[in-house]
């Protein structure tokens, strides 16, 4: 294991290159005196390491995760696709990097420009009548989308709409945004082709309803087929549509949320537009929203003027804007990469990421099918992930979903999502993404039936893995969840 | 691939779309690129924002970033790696968060730390949600100060709104800039939840930090401290203020190694007291044992999050700023706290050498008396913002107006020296400043 | 084992995004009619994988390297040391990277400026009368140096003198020089302390001699006390000494060659300045020379004028140059890197870099002494390297010195290096270099007394050593170099 | 530590050092910078050197990069590792040498590849040498055309003079810029070890390679051919010119993903036929087993080098230049034989078009008349150098002025167009050369 970076720290270690003031012995009196009474009495017990250390401690710790640019990552309603490099290369540059954002418009028109452009290209891609960039991720991207739909009841006088109705199978942000803009949440449930039981929805919809929050592509990898009748009884039942654009990577440049009916979209770029993940974020959310919700569209945008210059537009020119999500404008070295990427692909590329998001899901769905494997929903086509449920496998043998994940880490595979969709028991939501060639499904087939044939001549070795995940220094044994949660050791 | 699903096109994987729905026409997006060709319009675009002196703060601020933060942040296996669900394959990441954790907490001086949070302004209001949520039987009200920075309320405004949280400002004191004693009389104990105090504030102002704490808790309300990290290194820790703390202490983490970048991404921090842990929102990462005894990382705690708890959450979050905190560890680990303590020292420093300078120029003054740290505010005697058009024809970002802000203010400008800015940038400033004030006389 | 990319490979497979004509079906007719008779026949076999295929690829390839930024890497001789990563982030600026070398003067006054400087460094540092930095390795200097005294002899008309004297300890690099200049060679013994054996060094000098070369601090790890007796010699015989500058870490700002008598020396810029090894290079090998050397020194260098700018000094400037020793000026991206990390250090950077590689190479001698390992020169103080001899290891337990190296391999060290200097059997020659820290040292003092208690317990085991060195997916055995040689399989 | 060695100050760790040696003045450098200050001088001085519109070449020349090769290649894992002498602990860079050996091969046609020489013109030296000491019954002496770039040729001067190996100058056919037939004449049988031949030429031209190389054989000599790598993606392999083919094959690898850069590094390659093998400088990577009869790889045939031949060995070189050898390697990765013909079809392409449209401006001429890859001779009313500096004044590197080097050429200029110059660059050039040459008249 590598040691925490603080067992390397020795007092009075520092790195000289990096402090403002080189010369020790030429260091400027601390001119302070007005400050005294708000010094701290103990510096904080940093570790004192030096750079080499350091470097070493972190490149060593980088070995230690998989990663799309190491593994085969199929973690399913993630999308871990390849980020091509070239998209973090041109956005690191010192120009884009040095920019303060509070600097006036006139000095930032290269990023603003970007932005500009991005926004279009995503309403042209979506179907929406505009879009805003702001949202920090998926999550708050769905923020805004309620924010806005609740903006526009209340417009509209109409105060009674206080319930959210989002599918059972939905991910779990779309409930807590709902909560957190203060709705309550009722769910419906789904029938046994995968599609929204239409009967529950009927019976949900009503004056009380403020909007449906549906994914589509739903988290089940499956299309919603019904989606045109849907948009017209919620509509009818005077109630707006989200959509969730987690999956969009399905159906980009084939099928548009606009053309479907939806009033308010988040798209998360780290998904769909290959944005890096970052081990956790940093992602972007922009939102689209159709014209009747554009008034309450979050700031700031950027606009561009009768002299092809660009500007943020804020309150002044969305005064019924649900208002700021950031102190600036969001995560804009994150939707730069985004425009690089969107660029690479154009329209043909585009058309091109939703076929081989198809063709490699249901490829390796049938694959998977033929070895034995259960499918969720075996009558239907895969999108760009599906569900397989291993019941028999947990009825037969005793090693469940989390088992067989687990062990498939033992096999240098980072492990699809387990036990979500909640609906689907014992569940393994695979994702190949695009990027990964034959060969590498290939041989995540072969791991797979590997491991069920463990599973029957030597079950508890599935329940042990990982016995050893293949990085430097021999990887961990299965870790326990329940003692960390119990026994908090948060800090050291 | 298509022959064993017994397909022969692609088309035919969208059978169940509905017909009408497909895109028949060519959407009009722009036509692809090579990525050479990519490479060279990115260079020009970057190449129109010349990087300018700058003397802007206001929540944003120029640090020097040793340059090994993002040849390591940038390594694959941290940028292309997602949140850490499988904790045998993410001990990189993990053991990152934890340590993050570690370093955050002794420089908040708070019992606990999350994982990341969007960017300093979401983070507060979180802490709101976590404050109101902690505080049941008060009523869903929150002091917050004029001195908090103007875009931090905005973002408050949008988010607490749908929960009826009601925000109750503070006003400032004209001469000092800090939060107006007499404000707070307005308010008893038990009216409110929490109040919010930012120090250093908006206006770069030292706040007394103790009596307000104080006061806080004499009031029943928790007490959220907005702080610069950096300024820690020097000042003070939340968790040490007034008798017993800061209850909840968030931020923006921007100035520990996270490039300007118009304005993100950055990351939120937030720590807390021990007894708030399980009401606080965002990753947690933890140390544990796995089935041979060594310890190993994962993350914990999960079941105060959106993908366990669903619509009784604490947060929303899902995607966090994961990226920048790696960023943020190998800043601090890289400084370290003589490191951290010379580069507050100097920024500091470099700002009374600004505002002795700037005082200098003639129908120039600095606005407040109280302690500041590294923001200054400065009178002029003409309009903030056309100054500084002109100051930027010149290559010379000579601050914020306040004026969009604060419509009293609008002959002043917030200036901020970091230990980036040498004596020469000062006195190229000055000298500008100068003459562009005798041009339009 | 990671598969060859080779066999990633699927006809037909390539990256449109890198390819000139992004739009297949709108590729420009080739309009090559001209070079139809001298077309391939066939395209090269190379591999046709995906961008994501060839990143993964190679991320994992290259963490199955043992390097200075993930492990401790004593290898004597090439100072191992770290890398200030600031050094590469400001040289892989664009401005730097996209100039083309024979652009103009007044398009590259930046980077001329910074090698004007350096020139300027070295020589200070060096106490050398003038430095061109032309040469592109350590081994290119020494040509550079040899052939510079080839030409100052035979512009004396002085032509007898064929021979060039190197001690027996030289790196291999100074007799294949000597060599390569049209040189015989003669070796000069050590004698028991470590020193140059002066009867013998008499003994060989005459009319026949065009030079001594010498390395002080030498590859012993010793600095050689009698230095200005030898140059006094040397000198007195008509011959010119020529000094090995590998070691320069060990005295830099301390000592200079040009006060010890040196007439002509190289300087390893990927050693004492901290550029990168990058798995066997780029370095830079800068010379510097005595005043009657200066109208040797190859082209080009550069000037400055009487307006402040800089300029290519050529065979205009230099019509007795020894010509150039490259297509352009030689690894500039390498010398901009070094100037980055002078500038970072200046003297007394450069002064603490001698101090501490000196104390931290004594340091862990004498560690290792104590815990009775035998030191070859033990009345000796060690410079920033030293000689360990594990003859009694061999005699006791069967288990030498590649053995111990193997074994370290497996302890999560990289090994010292082996076998060198010859005259020292079964030696280790241990760098630890000044970025090391205490700790790093006291657990290699712990593993090598470790492996000494294998050796005796088991010394099979170390004798097969490496068993599993700690890289992803579990690292090699002993790899058989023999069998190599033997059957050389050079390609896939 | 100081004390476990009974000493009290750093300078007794010096006490070997004769006392009137050691400096004790402080040396004249500068004062240290810490790593702001140093970012910021390097960014001025890169500041400095402004990108041109480039078409210069004359063996260096600019190709788009992909962004992944760098990003990769400046991995610490490679960046501060040192040649693999511990094969175990060192199988990243030796699997990416073997693997660039065989991309090579098969990329120059040859049976083996070296790990990589320091550039193209020692490269050349070194094949010299080892032409010597494979024809030990011949006169040490080269054929070297006048059409071989002149730098290489100033390299040849000054490496091959200690070995006194003499070169024997064959000129060029004055009309087609290729070496001149009648030329060979004066060469017979056993007078001479190897010719060497450049393809393409200095002057971009195509030699007749086939005839060359057959009659270099039949004179008993052997051939070295000096080639573009990026070239190959279209043109014959030298391992397949004339009936069997080129014996040494070496040249400058900088095309294949490492940038401009001044001038280096760069890295120079070479191949050979199988049993010239053990004639060949520098590293070799092979494939061999381990204990587990596992494949793996180590650096193979040292027998060969210094370190263990030391004065025999068949060169000095110890440090080369590996990491180019890691960029090339992922260059011909992501390129594929695909990218990598139609990336050379282009260069092809845009020259063209660049020839086309120059010699419609009154004034200039294509030289040559035989065919060309990616550089043409364009000749002028006027001094090629004095043309060129007014067009840099534009922002536009117009190619290289031959003057320097051919003095007879001093109205020439060498042009180069690879897949980086678009349409709008050619026409961009075009006027600017137009004007200029207008403005003078
Ligand atoms: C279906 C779905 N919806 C919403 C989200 C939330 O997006 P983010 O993580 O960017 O906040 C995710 C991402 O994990 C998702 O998969
Ligand atoms: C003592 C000594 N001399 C010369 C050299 C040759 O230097 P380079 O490898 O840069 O050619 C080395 C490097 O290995 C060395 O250690």
């Amino acid at each position: 294991m590598e040691p925490l970076l603080i067992q390397l720290s020795r007092a009075q270690r520092y790195n000289r290159q990096h402090t403002p003031l080189p010369e020790a012995n030429n260091e400027q009196p601390l001119q302070h005196a007005q400050l005294a009474p708000f010094l701290r009495a103990q510096p904080p017990a940093l570790p004192e390491v030096s750079e080499l250390d350091a470097v070493r401690h972190f490149t060593r710790l980088s070995q230690k995760n998989f990663s799309v640019d190491t593994h085969f990552y199929p973690l399913g309603s993630c999308t871990m696709k390849y980020n091509p490099r070239v998209c973090n290369t041109v956005a690191m540059q010192a120009g884009f990097l040095q920019r303060h954002p509070l600097s006036a418009e006139t000095t930032g028109q290269g990023v603003m420009s970007c932005l500009f452009e991005l926004q279009e290209m995503l309403r042209e891609l979506t179907g929406m009548a505009a879009v805003s960039l702001t949202p920090m991720a998926g999550a708050q991207g769905e923020f805004a989308g309620v924010a806005m739909i609740a903006a526009y009841h209340r417009q509209r006088g109409d105060s009674q709409r206080t319930e959210i109705l989002i599918p059972d199978a939905a991910h779990g942000t779309n409930p807590a945004t709902a909560a957190l803009c203060g709705f309550s949440v009722r769910e419906i449930a789904t029938d046994a082709n995968g599609d929204l039981d239409m009967a529950a929805l009927q019976a949900a919809l009503g004056a009380h309803t403020a909007g449906l929050m549906l994914t589509n592509p739903s988290t089940l990898g499956l299309f919603e087929r019904q989606i045109q009748q849907i948009a017209q009884m919620v509509h009818q039942a005077g109630a707006l549509l989200y959509y969730d654009g987690a999956n969009l990577n399905a159906i980009a440049g084939r099928v548009r949320p606009g053309d479907m009916g939806f009033d308010a979209i988040h798209i998360n770029v780290h998904k769909t537009f290959a944005t890096p993940h970052g081990g956790g974020g940093p992602g972007a959310g922009p939102v689209g929203v159709s014209e009747r919700l554009r008034p309450f569209l979050p700031v700031p945008m950027v606009g561009q003027n009768s002299q092809g210059q660009f500007y943020w537009l804020t309150e002044q020119e969305f005064p019924l804007t649900i208002g700021r999500l950031s102190a600036f404008a969001g995560n804009i070295g994150v939707l730069l990469r985004a425009y690089a990427y969107l660029r690479l692909t154009g329209t043909e590329g585009m058309r091109r990421v939703a076929s081989f998001a198809t063709l490699n899901a249901n490829y390796l769905m049938r694959r998977l099918t033929e070895a034995g494997f259960q499918t969720a929903f075996p009558n239907r086509l895969a999108t760009h992930e599906f569900i397989i449920t291993l019941q028999n496998e947990a009825k037969q043998f005793g090693v469940n979903a989390l088992d067989f994940a687990k062990r498939l880490l033992d096999y240098g595979f980072y492990a699809p999502t387990v036990y979500f969709p909640l609906l689907v028991p014992e569940c393994l939501l695979i994702e190949p993404t695009e990027t990964e060639s034959k060969e590498s499904l290939d041989r995540f087939v072969a791991a797979m039936i590997a491991i069920r044939q463990e599973a029957m001549d030597d079950p508890q070795k599935v329940r042990q893995a990982p016995l050893a995940v293949p990085v430097p220094g021999g990887g961990h044994s299965r870790l326990d969840d329940t003692l960390a949660a119990r026994k908090p050791d948060l800090r050291w | 691939m298509l022959s064993l699903l017994g397909l022969e096109q692609l088309e035919q994987l969208f059978a169940e779309i509905p017909v009408d729905l497909l895109c028949h026409e060519q959407l009009a997006l722009p036509n692809p690129l090579n990525e050479m060709a990519l490479s060279r319009l990115m260079r020009e675009r970057a190449g129109q924002d010349r990087p300018l002196l700058c003397f802007a703060g206001a929540g944003a601020y120029e640090h020097h970033i040793p340059a090994a933060i993002w040849e390591i942040a940038g390594r694959g296996e941290f940028y292309s790696a997602y949140t850490p669900y499988q904790a045998e394959a993410s001990q990189g990441t993990l053991q990152v968060l934890y340590e993050y954790q570690s370093m955050m907490a002794t420089l908040l001086g708070s019992d606990v730390v999350n994982a990341s949070l969007y960017d300093g302004a979401t983070a507060l209001a979180e802490a709101i949600f976590m404050a109101i949520r902690s505080k049941p039987h008060l009523p869903k009200r929150i002091l917050v100060p004029d001195t908090l920075h103007p875009h931090y309320r905005q973002v408050l405004h949008s988010m607490l709104l749908g929960q009826g949280i009601e925000i109750l400002p503070l006003p400032f004191a004209r001469n000092e800039g800090d939060i107006h004693p007499d404000a707070l009389q307005a308010h008893t104990a038990g009216s409110f939840a929490a109040l919010v105090v930012a120090q250093p504030n908006f206006f770069g102002i030292l706040e007394e930090v103790h009596q307000l704490t104080d006061w806080a808790h004499q009031q029943q309300a928790l007490l959220i401290a907005v702080v610069n990290p950096l300024s820690l290194g020097l000042l003070q820790p939340p968790g040490q203020w007034g008798t017993t703390g800061a209850d909840i202490i968030c931020g923006e983490g921007q100035p520990l190694g996270i490039p300007l970048s118009s304005g993100g991404p950055y990351f939120g921090f937030m720590g807390c007291k021990n007894h708030l842990l399980r009401q606080m929102p965002g990753r947690i990462a933890g140390r544990t044992l796995d089935k041979n005894q060594e310890p190993g990382f994962v993350l914990t705690l999960q079941a105060r999050e959106q993908h366990i708890r669903r619509a009784k959450a604490t947060s929303n979050i899902c995607t966090n700023q994961g990226l920048m905190t790696v960023a943020a560890t190998l800043y601090l680990s890289l400084m370290g706290p003589e490191g951290l303590r010379q580069t507050a020292a100097s920024c500091h420093h470099n700002t009374l050498t600004l505002a002795n300078r700037l005082q200098q120029i003639p129908g120039l003054r600095l606005l407040f008396g109280r302690p500041f740290f590294h923001e200054i505010v400065v009178e002029l005697p003409k309009n903030g913002q056309s100054l500084l058009a002109a100051l930027e024809k010149q290559g010379i970002c000579a601050g914020v107006a306040l004026g969009p802000y604060y419509p009293e203010m609008e002959n002043m400008l917030l200036l901020c020296a970091t230990e980036m800015r040498t004596a020469q940038d000062i006195e190229q400033l000055a000298q500008a400043l100068s003459s562009a004030l005798q041009q339009e006389h």
